[in-house]
């Protein structure tokens, strides 16, 4: 009876009592948790983190998308990882450590990485989709396919010692992530962990800002952070917040006419990103060391 | 006129490293845009690899304008009008993770 | 020769590489983090990331100090555990983590917890503190260890969406924690996790950001977080700054004739909170649910 | 006097789980010290016991004041004198982890 009452069970209960016991969270909002399914794109730095508050907060299904194996140069920040897991797949790496730390989640990893042909079925099958990756041509896929899903997403990048961190598609007059940068930036402009190097815990620090706000919207609580890019600037341990613009009305996504869930698949990405990749390049050579 | 001006997200490292300079522009019976401000900032402090920072009249793609922490798209882009004390933060997109 | 000169082996090299590449931390600051020792005084759910970061980053020496077990009920916050270690001593279940991630890392746990008697000489081995306690005499005591050692110290805590943080002890005339509150709270008015619930990943944030402050401070890069507190809203997706006053001229700990080695030893953390515990108190019956 | 009051760290439950409050608090020629400030803030905004708001004159132990987010101990804790627009923030220090 007790079950039927609140869709938890006892041991789910005990789990999440602290959650349960707070007042703006309580027992609505952790079933909302316990029956949501959020997929994380990217295993990475930012997804480590991200993967493990949101198993240990009780989601239902979390999606783990990566076509990289772990490496030893990941491990600084990559803390879903462990030495035992060295050329493993990422997303299963990632999966191992979910599974250690909360067996109820279920699980889907999707080892092939995110495409033009599979990121609208895969974005489809979720709630809330985290975006994790470290490249420009899959953080205009994400974005594009979350559009045309109608599926909230909480975008994070951290590279040296600054992170960002906004949400998009949550409601409101929000821009997306095309509205803000219609023209891919050259990928000299684009600085990336393998390029310009990252200080470990900086995506740390963003990546658990990304579960809380994707267990704010799975959960029905507070304010989404959308209309406002959060930067984080580690050196100076400061935080700020601007105030974006609203939705571009000509935006090639989420514009009148704009992207649907076939013009994802036909888009081409590498063509428009100026043929900049979605794999994290080789390691700069570190021989003057 | 005297401005705040910062950058943040690398580009920094095109501007010696310097997250932030206390600038004194000089401008015309206390007028001044941020298309006029541009140049400027790309002559005065831009230390390195200037196709970076400006393309055509604007900033590059990936770089984001902020006037007193307001997306410059809410006050005209280059058009903006720019106050005395105003703060004028360039921002560069991350790709990173 | 090589080794010589910067005194990173080529495995070192390759593990931090992206903290190497950084021109803002590099291999002298790398070095030095490599080289030094933190302490984290709690293993639940500040600890637990403190601790994956600081071993992910390369400390030489980590000491871990709890003296509870591993509960079901800790397991939405404090990632550093496993379903498979439960019942384990916690400072134990994240040195297994740690080595997991990191084994180059040497870790010496403290089992029994911090007390008057053993805090000096345990502080005195570590080159900077992190506070991710749960209680207030135990708060009480790190501070007046690390100010009579001279021992900087990483402070935060997080109850219910809030979470707080700032660094003591780290050169200028910054308060230290007596110099903020030289009388103890009331127990009614201490918000604890166990009584007050918290949601999983603020304290994940917190502690993830002490790792950053703690790194800063052994690679002597950056700006501390002292003489300001960080308030962190997640609900509201906002982060705050507050400047906090300097040094109480006649505070008990940092003041002239303030605490010494041996005056820790000695004090009664106790009586002079109200006969509050360092135990997290059993859980608040949740039959009501 | 048109202030405002905002709490944090958990003291939001004792005033009716609201965060931020705008108020006008009645003073005479636009004099009003936080000493002032402390009890009309306890008869008028508290919500529940208030015994964990107040002790004595001050704040609770365990309680800090924030005017313009700044320390009041850098303007005169009780006797600091507040402006018009200024902000009153309350801090309850948290022990949890
Ligand atoms: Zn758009
Ligand atoms: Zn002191």
């Amino acid at each position: 009876a007790h079950q039927a009452l609140h869709g938890l069970s006892k041991a789910q209960v005990e789990r999440y009592s602290r959650q349960l016991l707070l007042p703006s969270f309580g027992i609505a909002a952790q079933g909302r948790v316990c029956s949501s399914s959020v997929l994380i794109v990217g295993c990475g730095g930012l997804g480590s983190p991200a993967a493990l508050y949101l198993a240990a907060a009780g989601v239902r299904k979390l999606g783990l998308v990566d076509h990289d194996v772990v490496e030893l140069s990941n491990m600084h920040r990559q803390v879903s990882h462990s030495e035992q897991r060295l050329g493993m797949h990422k997303a299963a790496s990632t999966a191992a450590a979910v599974a250690a730390l909360n067996s109820s989640v279920a699980v889907d990893t999707h080892l092939q990485g995110l495409t033009p042909s599979n990121a609208v079925g895969i974005i489809s099958q979720y709630d809330v989709v985290i975006d994790a990756s470290d490249n420009a041509p899959t953080r205009y896929l994400i974005n594009d396919a979350c559009v045309a899903c109608g599926v909230p997403l909480v975008s994070a990048a951290a590279v040296g010692t600054d992170g960002q961190l906004t949400v998009y598609n949550a409601g409101g007059n929000g821009p997306c992530y095309r509205c803000l940068f219609p023209e891919c930036p050259a990928a000299a402009n684009c600085s990336r962990c393998a390029d310009a190097g990252v200080l470990g815990p900086v995506p740390g620090v963003m990546g658990v800002l990304q579960a809380v706000e994707a267990i704010k919207l799975v959960g029905g609580v507070g304010q989404p952070l959308a209309g406002k890019l959060l930067l984080y600037d580690a050196l100076a341990g400061r935080f700020s917040s601007i105030k974006l613009r609203g939705k571009a009305p000509g935006c090639a996504a989420c514009g009148e006419g704009g992207m649907t869930r076939e013009g994802v698949a036909a888009f081409d990405y590498a063509a428009f990103t100026g043929g900049q990749t979605a794999n994290d390049g080789p390691p700069v050579p570190l021989a003057v060391l | 006129m005297k401005l705040k001006i910062e950058f943040s997200g690398g580009l920094e490292l095109l501007f010696g490293n310097q997250k932030e300079y206390a600038v004194d522009v000089p401008c015309s019976e206390q007028q001044l845009t941020v298309g006029k401000l541009l140049p400027w900032t790309r002559d005065q402090l831009l230390k390195d690899r200037p196709e970076l920072f400006m393309k055509g009249d604007s900033v590059r793609p990936g770089i984001l304008v902020l006037i007193n922490d307001c997306d410059w798209e809410l006050s005209g882009t280059l058009d903006a009008e720019l106050q005395e004390g105003d703060k004028v933060l360039f921002i560069s997109t991350l790709h990173g993770g």
